[in-house]
C-alpha cells in the first residue's frame, strides 16, 4: 500500500541534494568551520611535534562532530520551515523510510566535509591521516553520529530552546562513538598494529547499529502527535 | 620495612557527609514540591468552592 | 473494501483530548461523496483538529472515521493516498522549482514514472503557474504558494480534499483565483472539506456549513447567504 | 465545576490508595533502618585496609551507588520503552523518576571517586576514561531533564524524553564496560581482577569486607533506589493531579 521504501528513501535524498546544490546553505556553513576550527585550534594548542601526534585526532572528530551538528540542525529545520515535513507525513510513506533518507543525506553530507579535512590536516599538521582504516573509520564514527543525530535534531526542533538543545543532546550520548574513533585514528596515525585498535573499531560498528535501530523505530514516533 | 597506614580519617568523613547531604537534598526536595503541590490544590479546592 | 454506502466520510463518536482538555468532544459526522463542507467555528474551537484527524496527522482519543470504507485509526496507511491537503502554510521546499517540488511528491505518492511529467504540467497550467514551473519557491508570492499547495494536493488525485484557512493571507485577486480553483475542484467530483473564517468565501462556495462551537458540532445546516446571520447566533457573535 | 469535586482529591481516596500508602511507608522504614546499618557495617565493622587507611571506606557507598544508579536508569529504559507501547503516563512517571534518582545517585558516585581519589591518587579529578565516562554519564541525564524541560506538550514531552531515556542507558553501559576495554586506565576493578596493571588503589577484601561490600550493594540498589523512585512517583502523580485540576478549573 505504501510507497516502496527505497524509492521514498532516494526521493528524499535526491531533494536535499538538489536543495543543497542550489543553495550550498549546508556544505558552505559546514565547511567554513571546519577550516576555522581546524586553524583556531593549530593556534589555541600551539601543537609541536609531538604533542601535535597526540592531538590532531581529537581535533578532527571534534571538528567533525561540531559540523554535523551544524548540518543536522540546518537539515531539520528545513523541514520545519514552510512546515513541509507534514507533507511528507502526509504522503502514504513508512516513517522509517523518511528517516533513511533525512539520515543517508546527513551522512554523506558529514562524510564529505571529512574527507576534504584528511587532506587538509595533512598538510596544515604535517600528519599522515590519509589511509584505508583512516576511512573506514570515518565513516564508521559519522553513521553514528548521522543516525543518533538526525533522531535527536528531529526532536531538538520542536523544542523552545530549538538548535541550542543538538549538541547538548547529543555530545553525551556520541561519547562512546566519539572516544573509540578518536582512539583508533590516534593509532591509525601512529601506525600501531591492527590488533592493537582493533576493539575500538568493533565497539564503533556495534554502537552504529544499536543506534541506528533504535533511531529507525524512534523517529515515528518523534515526528508524529 | 615499616609501614605506617595512613590517617585519613577526615576524607571518610567528608565522604559520608557528601553523600548523605546529598540524599537528604533530593528527599528535602521531593517533600517540597509535594508540599507546593498540596498548597496549590488547596488553592484550587477553595477557588472551585466560590 | 467494497463501499457502498454514499457517504466517502464516516466519523463515529470521534474525541481528541490534549492531556485532560477536550479539544473534540464524541462527534458523529457524514459527508456524501462529491460534498462541499465548510467547517468554521472560531479559533481554538476544534474545527483544524478535526481536519487534521480526518488527514491522519494526528490520532485520535477515540472513536473512528471512515474514508472510502478504510479505517483510521487502523488503516490510516491506506487513506494516506485517498487525501489531499493544503494548509494555510505552504508545505513545500524553499530551494526547489515548482516543478521539483511537485516531482518530489509525486514519486512520494508512487505516480508512474510515465505520468508525472505531463500531469505536473497539467496542473501547473491548471493553477497558473505553468510559466514560473522553473523559479525557485523561495520567490513566490503568498498567493503563488497557496496555488502550488493545491498542485500539490491534487498530484495524485485524490478522493477527499482538505483544506486548512486556505484564505489566511492572501489578497483580493488571490482570494479570487483561490475560490476558482475550489469551484473547479468541487465540479470535478472532488470531496472537499474546508477550514475558514471567511464566512463569504464559505457562503458562495459550500453546499454544506458545519460550525464546530467548544468542541462540538453546534451547527449542520446548508449554506445560504445568511450564513453569517447563523454563525454569529450560534458562536455569539466571536470570529 | 463538579468535575473538579468529581477528581480524586488526594491519594488516600483513589482504589487502594491507603493499603499501597501503607505499604510504602513499611518499606520506606525498613529501608532506612538497612542504610543506616549499611553506614554502620563500613565505619565498624569491616577491617581496616592497611595500606590506604580509613579512606577505603568510601567504597562502599561508591560502587552501590554506581549500582543504584544502574538500577535507576534501567527503570528509565523500562519506563521509557512501555510508556512508547501502552501511551500510559504512569511509565512515564516511573522514567522520569529513574532519571532524577539515578542522577543524585551519580552523582553521589562521582563525589565519592574524587574525594577518595584525593589521598590515594593525590589528585581529586583525572582525565581517566572511566572518570570521563561516568562524567559523561551523569551529564546525559541533565541533557534528558533538560530535554523534557524545553517541551512544553505534555505527550510530545513524554514521547520524546521516552526515546532520550533508551539512547541515554548506551553512556551508562559504556561506563560500565570501558574498564575492560581501556588498558590504560588507573581506575581499578573492584569486581572481578583488573585488566590493567597500571590499576592505582585496587586491594586485596577479607571477609568482613566482602561482607559489608555485599550487604550494602544489595540494600542501595534493592532498597534504596527503589524506594526513592516510588516517592518520586508519587510527587509526580500529585503534580500530575494539581495539573489536570487548574486545567479543569481553568477550562470554566
Amino acid at each position: 500500500m505504501n510507497t516502496p521504501f527505497l524509492q521514498v528513501m532516494l526521493a528524499v535524498i535526491a531533494k536535499d541534494f538538489r536543495a543543497e546544490l542550489r543553495s550550498r546553505e549546508l556544505i558552505g556553513t559546514m565547511l567554513m568551520f571546519a577550516v576555522l576550527s581546524i586553524l583556531v585550534f593549530s593556534f589555541a594548542l600551539e601543537l609541536d611535534r609531538i604533542a601535535r601526534q597526540e592531538a590532531v585526532s581529537g581535533v578532527l572528530w571534534v571538528t567533525l562532530v561540531f559540523a554535523s551538528i551544524l548540518g543536522l540542525n540546518r537539515s531539520m529545520s528545513m523541514e520545519r520551515e514552510n512546515a513541509s515535513i507534514e507533507a511528507l507525513l502526509l504522503a502514504p510513506v513508512s516513517r522509517a523510510a523518511l528517516f533513511a533518507g533525512k539520515f543517508i543525506g546527513n551522512f554523506v553530507f558529514t562524510l564529505i566535509i571529512g574527507l576534504f579535512l584528511l587532506p587538509l590536516m595533512t598538510v596544515l599538521y604535517n600528519m599522515p591521516l590519509v589511509s584505508g582504516w583512516m576511512f573506514v573509520v570515518m565513516a564508521g564514527g559519522i553513521f553514528g553520529f548521522a543516525s543518533t543525530g538526525t533522531l535527536l535534531a528531529a526532536m531538538t526542533v520542536q523544542t523552545r530552546a530549538r538548535e541550542a538543545l543538538l549538541p547538548i543532546a547529543l555530545l553525551p550520548v556520541a561519547l562512546p562513538l566519539l572516544l573509540s574513533a578518536v582512539k583508533a585514528s590516534t593509532a591509525i596515525i601512529s601506525d600501531a598494529a591492527f590488533d592493537t585498535w582493533a576493539t575500538w573499531l568493533q565497539i564503533i560498528i556495534v554502537v552504529d547499529i544499536v543506534y541506528t535501530v533504535v533511531a529507525l523505530l524512534g523517529f515515528g514516533f518523534v515526528v508524529e502527535e | 620495612m615499616d609501614f605506617v597506614t595512613p590517617s585519613n580519617g577526615e576524607y571518610l568523613a567528608l565522604a559520608v557527609v557528601v553523600s548523605f547531604g546529598a540524599l537528604l537534598l533530593f528527599v528535602g526536595s521531593v517533600f517540597a514540591r509535594y508540599r507546593n503541590a498540596q498548597r496549590d490544590m488547596d488553592v484550587i479546592e477553595q477557588m472551585a468552592e466560590e | 473494501m467494497s463501499d457502498s454506502s454514499p457517504n466517502i466520510i464516516e466519523v463515529r463518536n470521534l474525541a481528541k483530548t490534549y492531556d485532560v482538555l477536550p479539544v473534540l468532544k464524541p462527534l458523529d459526522l457524514d459527508i456524501p461523496r462529491g460534498q462541499f463542507v465548510a467547517l468554521l467555528g472560531p479559533n481554538g474551537s476544534g474545527k483544524t483538529t478535526l481536519l487534521r484527524l480526518i488527514a491522519g496527522l494526528i490520532k485520535p482519543t477515540a472513536g473512528t472515521i471512515r474514508i472510502g470504507g478504510w479505517q483510521i485509526p487502523q488503516e490510516t496507511e491506506a487513506i494516506r493516498a485517498q487525501i489531499g491537503m493544503v494548509s494555510h502554510k505552504p508545505l513545500l521546499y524553499d530551494n526547489l522549482t515548482a516543478r521539483e517540488n511537485l516531482r518530489f511528491f509525486a514519486r512520494l505518492y508512487h505516480l508512474p514514472p510515465q505520468d508525472i511529467p505531463p500531469r505536473i504540467d497539467l496542473l501547473l497550467k491548471r493553477v497558473g503557474l505553468f510559466k514560473r514551473a522553473e523559479t525557485l519557491v523561495r520567490t513566490f508570492s503568498r498567493g503563488m504558494l497557496q496555488r502550488l499547495s493545491i498542485a500539490r494536493a491534487l498530484l495524485h488525485d485524490p478522493h477527499v480534499l482538505l483544506f486548512d484557512e486556505p484564505h489566511t493571507g492572501l489578497d483580493r485577486d488571490a482570494m479570487t483565483i483561490l475560490d476558482n480553483l475550489l469551484l473547479e475542484a468541487h465540479q470535478e467530483g472532488h470531496t472537499i472539506i474546508m477550514t475558514t473564517h471567511h464566512l463569504e468565501s464559505a457562503a458562495q462556495l459550500a453546499e454544506r456549513a458545519v460550525i464546530i462551537y467548544r468542541g462540538s458540532i453546534a451547527c449542520d445546516t446548508p449554506t445560504s447567504p445568511d450564513l453569517p446571520r447563523t454563525y454569529a447566533n450560534v458562536t455569539g457573535g466571536i470570529v | 465545576m463538579t468535575a473538579v469535586k468529581d477528581f480524586p482529591l488526594s491519594a488516600e481516596k483513589t482504589k487502594d490508595g491507603g493499603g499501597r500508602t501503607r505499604l510504602l511507608y513499611g518499606f520506606t522504614g525498613i529501608t532506612l533502618a538497612l542504610v543506616v546499618l549499611c553506614l554502620g557495617m563500613a565505619l565498624f565493622y569491616a577491617g581496616q585496609d592497611i595500606t590506604q587507611g580509613d579512606v577505603q571506606r568510601i567504597f562502599y557507598t561508591h560502587i552501590s551507588s554506581f549500582f543504584g544508579a544502574f538500577i535507576a536508569f534501567s527503570a528509565t529504559v523500562v519506563g521509557g520503552i512501555q510508556y512508547l507501547r501502552t501511551r500510559h503516563p504512569k511509565w512515564d512517571s516511573l522514567a522520569l523518576a529513574g532519571v532524577e534518582v539515578g542522577t543524585v545517585l551519580a552523582f553521589i558516585n562521582l563525589a565519592t571517586g574524587a574525594i577518595w581519589a584525593r589521598p590515594i591518587w593525590n589528585t581529586w579529578w583525572t582525565w581517566d576514561p572511566r572518570l570521563t565516562s561516568a562524567a559523561v554519564m551523569f551529564l546525559t541525564y541533565v541533557a534528558y531533564l533538560m530535554l523534557r524541560n524545553g517541551i512544553d506538550s505534555p505527550e510530545r514531552r513524554r514521547v520524546f524524553a521516552s526515546i532520550y531515556g533508551v539512547l541515554a542507558i548506551a553512556t551508562v553501559i559504556f561506563t560500565l564496560i570501558i574498564i575492560r576495554i581501556r588498558p590504560d586506565t588507573i581506575h581499578p576493578a573492584v569486581i572481578g581482577s583488573s585488566p590493567s596493571t597500571g590499576a592505582e588503589g585496587g586491594f586485596e577484601m577479607s571477609s568482613s569486607m566482602v561482607t559489608t561490600l555485599l550487604f550494602t550493594l544489595l540494600t542501595w540498589s534493592f532498597f534504596l533506589t527503589p524506594a526513592l523512585i516510588w516517592w518520586r512517583i508519587r510527587l509526580e502523580n500529585t503534580l500530575e493531579r494539581v495539573n489536570k485540576m487548574k486545567q479543569i478549573y481553568l477550562e470554566r
